[in-house]
């Protein structure tokens, strides 16, 4: 934790850090809340309601949520849709394979705690496996659950902790 | 002057040629600099910025439009205007992934290079008889084609030198796609220039101030047309990046601020290849002069005809499929090459019998 | 002269559970450069043993977990339940019961035959177009299978002996609206599909299915009906109310995926006049027959085989009198499919770039068959 | 061969010695308990002569306490407005059949099934690979009666 000793000594006794501090962590939480890309992944039965959401009635893509084909380039797995055994690895293999400002969010109930499926051998909870950022309940949510979801996680990024921040 | 010292030091039949080289860039760069406004702004840097920002934005809303729905909303004013300023800056901000089984000096560098080189294509494109970057005269079109010939090479390298099976196909399909597009677009380019009487592009737009040449030469005019798609990957022709063939095809493994670098290289070749056509079929910056200010309506007309080709290209986005690899080249070598030729022949009679 | 032997290496690409066209489900590619030889699928990321959650539910409460094996047809598969438990029961369901319940199979039909026509779209990059007003026409039902049921996609409106609830009144009026709005869309498609040249260049004689084939390989639905032989669940099984209406079964003979997209294409239609049909000669009566939903199910084996939206799905039912199934074997169309899918690379000419399509002409729900 | 009760008449009595039963047992579906002895030989002669050629599915059903298990194979035929369900029973102990791919090859995913949940093996079956449960199961036949969860960690 000496970086945070450190950031804390250079915002009070330089003149202008704290303001330049803010601006530059003002621009980076809003460049990243408007511009979350989602991966092309859907993992279980609610993905005809992935597809209604990045659809043309309740368009995603207003807040800056356009799914990405390749791992590389996203920084958002939305887990749609139960998630069995098999499938958590992969799941847990993309979340390695991601750049550094990365979020999960489970939508349905199946991924938050196995859903309707409660007894069943080879289902898991996404949380076992992957850090996750917001749940959205529903099996399946709908479409504006999901989109108050992500919502969410654009509070969540812009009142994130960046840059040893200093409350 | 330490060059030329090293130069002539080595005294060899190769140091003359060295140093005839050496003195030539010392003096390109003396002599005609040109104004830093030509430089910087309009077919210099700014131009090429300016214009990927702003296709990025026109091509995701007019998508959006083509597919009933609303686009990018509430990033910056009711338009979603700030949104590719928030996309670039994330990515910029994000972490740059350069896995270890790659050599990751090269790896960096493809994607600079990729949106580079068809760059240094812009400095030729004449925006008025004398605001030419580049000014070489005679060498013009050559030039732009040579250039163009080397910009291809770039994405080929990017995709092999990520080590992805999905990229390692997208490459593949980047040399198979140019050259069967590449082919047709020369022997058009030479119809015009037959036409012109001169490889100077400046001299070709005159020659255009009657009539422009999409008229005599309409075949040659689709033909490079569809050449441009071709070269510029847009779709119907974008194998390379077939989004739901190949995940990302070449561009798959660049994560963070060099897969902004690949997607700006996607409009720079565009706005390389459709500035070309232009010049070559749309006259150029003629136009009648809007109050009387000469150099200001001849580089308002080039914008506007670039406007209205970019527009017509993205608007095909929307309405065509994607063919397969065989059906494209089928389409490069035996529909484009045997349209280019007949052009040729017909621009040759018409020159022959002194038509034009 | 012996053809000489080309010396080809083989590279093997997985189309991983993360990829825009794969759906749930990992395909291994043996390539030689865009050919393909070989097709695996490794199916089974979406196991959710169904078949033994059945086990410990009750014979009703099982509609929850059976309805989300194919969420985009839910209605089809309920359906299939939902019979299964008349007869174990020995039910008989009112006629107006029948009605409802066929009206909401074929509702479900056309959603889920938008859906494969929304990824086929997708899957030859004709996204911004037809692959997104799929999703505006599907919001179209959607919004009439909320105000019926209540709820946009496992709508659990089937119980033992009947319907939950009936028509809300002015329904009727909805439904006809409803088929003429998609008439006309459906024109567009036919127009910005089938008749792009594009579309047809993609799609004509790839991936052919000889009739003799697809009936080796065990093919069904469209798949099956695209390579030209009649076999209709709805005909030749006719449960709900679809021995009293009046349509025809699809087949086209091209076996090409040209032919199974036009399979679909004239099973929506004939689906729209069924909506059509129901909605103006519904007969009245009540909607449910009396039964307690905790009473045991009398000991008992049942098949029920029901026309789902990509084929037959059958339920072979075992009770043994206590209050849950003591066996539920399910056998869905998509497995069946998914093998027709993995023997394709032998019976013709694939590349890699026909994948998608060919996939999305086979649209197996891998949900389907990994229950 | 449309008709079912002139398939049952015609099946039991050419071939009603090589089967331990076969009855109608829905209005439309036919059952036939094959012995092990001869089980491939009818189950070509029920493709071939009796033109039974679409394979719709097979599975397996545990019954602990009779100690004994069942195989389900389920056939159709294009022209026949009937399905005949072909059993065989098996002990418990000895769970070994012979495949079925060899006579309807659209069988094999439903015996690789059958395998990783039942734990019945068969015999000739090419790729004999794990078709649902994740490559990494550790055991624990999911579907029979008695599975207590040992695979779930």
């Amino acid at each position: 934790m000496e970086q945070e000793e450190q950031a804390s000594r250079i915002l009070e006794n330089v003149p202008g850090a704290s303001l330049a501090y803010k601006l530059v962590d003002f621009i980076d939480g809003w460049s990243r809340k408007y511009s979350i890309w989602p991966i092309h992944l859907v993992t279980g039965c609610c993905s005809p309601e992935f597809m209604q959401v990045s659809g043309v009635r309740f368009d995603m893509e207003r807040l800056g949520v356009l799914p990405f084909a390749s791992v590389r380039q996203c920084d958002c797995i939305m887990v749609v849709g139960i998630v069995s055994r098999k499938m958590a690895d992969r799941v847990k293999y993309l979340y390695e394979q991601m750049g550094e400002p990365k979020y999960v969010v489970a939508v349905g109930a199946c991924p938050t705690g196995k859903g309707p499926f409660y007894d069943s051998y080879s289902i898991v909870a996404i949380d076992e496996y992957v850090p996750v950022d917001v749940y959205i309940p529903g099996c399946p949510p709908r479409p504006e659950a999901i989109i108050h979801g992500m919502m969410e996680l654009q509070d969540k990024i812009v009142k994130e902790r960046r840059l040893g921040k200093i409350e | 002057m330490i060059y030329t010292n090293i130069a002539l030091g080595t005294a060899s039949r190769t140091g003359q040629t060295l140093a005839g080289i050496m003195a030539w860039m010392i003096e390109f760069l003396t002599v005609n600099s040109k104004p830093i406004l030509q430089v910087l702004v309009l077919p210099g840097l700014a131009f090429t910025l300016v214009f990927a920002l702003v296709a990025v934005w026109f091509e995701r809303k007019f998508l959006a439009r083509a597919m009933l729905r609303v686009g990018p909303y509430y990033c910056g004013g009711r338009a979603g205007v700030l949104q590719v300023f928030a996309d670039f800056i994330k990515l910029f901000l994000k972490e740059m992934i350069i896995p270890d089984s790659v050599n990751w000096l090269f790896f960096a560098l493809m994607p600079i290079m990729v949106s580079f080189v068809p760059g240094l294509a812009l400095i030729l494109i004449p925006f008025d008889a004398n605001w030419v970057l580049w000014d070489i005269g005679s060498l013009g079109l050559p030039m732009f084609l040579a250039i163009m010939g080397i910009a291809p090479l770039m994405p080929i390298f990017a995709g092999w030198v990520s080590n992805n099976k999905y990229s390692f196909i997208g490459a593949w399909r980047v040399a198979y796609m140019y050259i069967s597009g590449e082919i047709p677009i020369v022997i058009c380019a030479a119809a015009v220039a037959i036409m012109a009487g001169s490889f100077n592009l400046v001299k070709i737009v005159e020659a255009q101030s009657n009539m422009i040449f999409a008229i005599p030469q309409f075949i040659g005019f689709i033909v490079f047309f569809i050449g441009v798609l071709i070269e510029s990957e847009r779709t119907p022709f974008d194998l390379p990046v077939a989004e739901t063939e190949l995940v990302f095809g070449w561009r798959t493994e660049f994560s963070g601020i060099l897969f902004g670098f690949t997607m700006m290289a996607e409009y720079v070749m565009l706005q390389a290849w459709s500035l070309l056509f232009i010049t070559l079929y749309l006259g150029g910056y003629s136009g009648p002069i809007i109050m009387g200010n000469v150099i200001g309506s001849h580089i308002f007309w080039l914008l506007a005809k670039f406007c209205a080709v970019v527009v017509f290209v993205i608007l095909l986005r929307c309405v065509f499929p994607r063919p397969r690899m065989d059906q494209m080249l089928k389409i490069g070598w035996s529909y484009l090459t045997p349209l280019a030729l007949l052009n040729l022949f017909i621009v040759l009679g018409l020159k022959m019998w002194g038509v034009f | 002269m012996p053809e000489p032997k080309i010396e080809s290496e083989i590279m093997r690409i997985s189309w991983g559970p993360q990829h825009p066209m794969s759906g749930q489900t990992r395909i291994l590619l043996d390539t030689d450069g865009e050919k393909v030889h070989k097709i695996i699928a490794d199916i089974g990321y979406t196991h959710r043993g169904i078949e033994k959650v059945l086990e410990n539910r009750t014979l009703i409460g099982g509609i929850i977990p059976i309805e989300r094996m194919n969420m985009v047809d839910s209605s089809n598969i309920g359906i299939g339940y939902v019979t299964a438990c008349d007869k174990t029961y020995g039910l008989e369901v009112p006629e107006r019961a029948q009605w409802i319940r066929s009206l909401i199979c074929e509702m479900g039909r056309i959603n889920s035959h938008l859906y494969a026509f929304g990824l086929q779209a997708e899957a030859t990059a004709y996204f911004p177009a037809v692959f997104l007003w799929t999703t505006i026409d599907r919001e179209v039902l959607l919004d009439l299978f909320e105000e019926l049921t209540g709820a946009r996609w496992s709508y659990n409106h089937f119980l033992p002996g009947g319907v939950f609830k009936d028509f809300p009144e002015g329904f009727e009026a909805k439904i006809l609206e409803a088929v003429q709005y998609l008439r006309r869309r459906f024109k567009d498609y036919w127009n910005a599909m089938i008749e792009n040249p594009m579309f047809e260049m993609r799609c004509d004689n790839v991936a052919i299915l000889e009739p003799k084939d697809a009936i080796r390989l065990g093919a069904t639905g469209p798949v099956l009906r695209g390579s030209g032989i009649p076999i209709d669940m709805r005909k030749e099984e006719p449960y709900a109310a679809y021995n009293s209406l009046d349509w025809e079964v699809i087949t086209e003979d091209a076996c090409d995926i040209m032919a199974r997209t036009k399979v679909r294409f004239h099973e929506i239609g004939q689906s729209l006049n069924m909506m059509e049909q129901i909605a103006k000669e519904i007969p009245e009566g009540e909607t449910r027959a009396r039964f307690s939903p905790f009473s045991r199910a009398p000991e008992g084996e049942h098949i029920t085989r029901v026309e789902n939206s990509r084929g037959e799905m059958s339920i072979h039912m075992w009770t043994d009198g206590t209050t849950n199934p003591y066996r539920v074997k399910i056998m869905p169309p998509s497995l069946r499919n998914m093998y027709v899918f993995e023997r394709l690379a032998e019976l013709s000419e694939i590349v890699v770039a026909d994948i998608p399509v060919v996939v999305n002409s086979i649209d197996p729900w891998y949900l389907d068959s990994d229950r | 061969m449309s008709n079912l009760s002139d398939f049952i008449s015609s099946f039991e009595e050419n071939y009603g010695k090589l089967v331990e039963s076969v009855e109608i047992f829905e209005e439309t579906r036919a059952s036939i308990i094959a012995k092990r002895g001869s089980y491939i030989e009818i189950a070509e002669i029920l493709r071939d002569e009796y033109g039974f050629v679409i394979p719709i599915a097979g599975g397996a059903i545990d019954y602990p306490e009779e100690n004994r298990m069942e195989m389900n194979y389920y056939l159709d035929s294009p022209d026949s407005d009937f399905i005949v369900i072909y059993r065989v029973h098996l002990a418990r102990d000895d769970l070994v059949l012979p495949t079925m791919t060899t006579v309807w090859e659209a069988m094999s995913f439903h015996e690789r099934e059958t395998k990783e949940m039942f734990g019945i093996d068969f015999e000739g079956h090419e790729n004999m690979v794990a078709l649902l449960l994740p490559p990494d199961w550790k055991g624990g036949y999911p579907l029979r009666k008695d599975f207590k969860g040992e695979g779930v960690e």
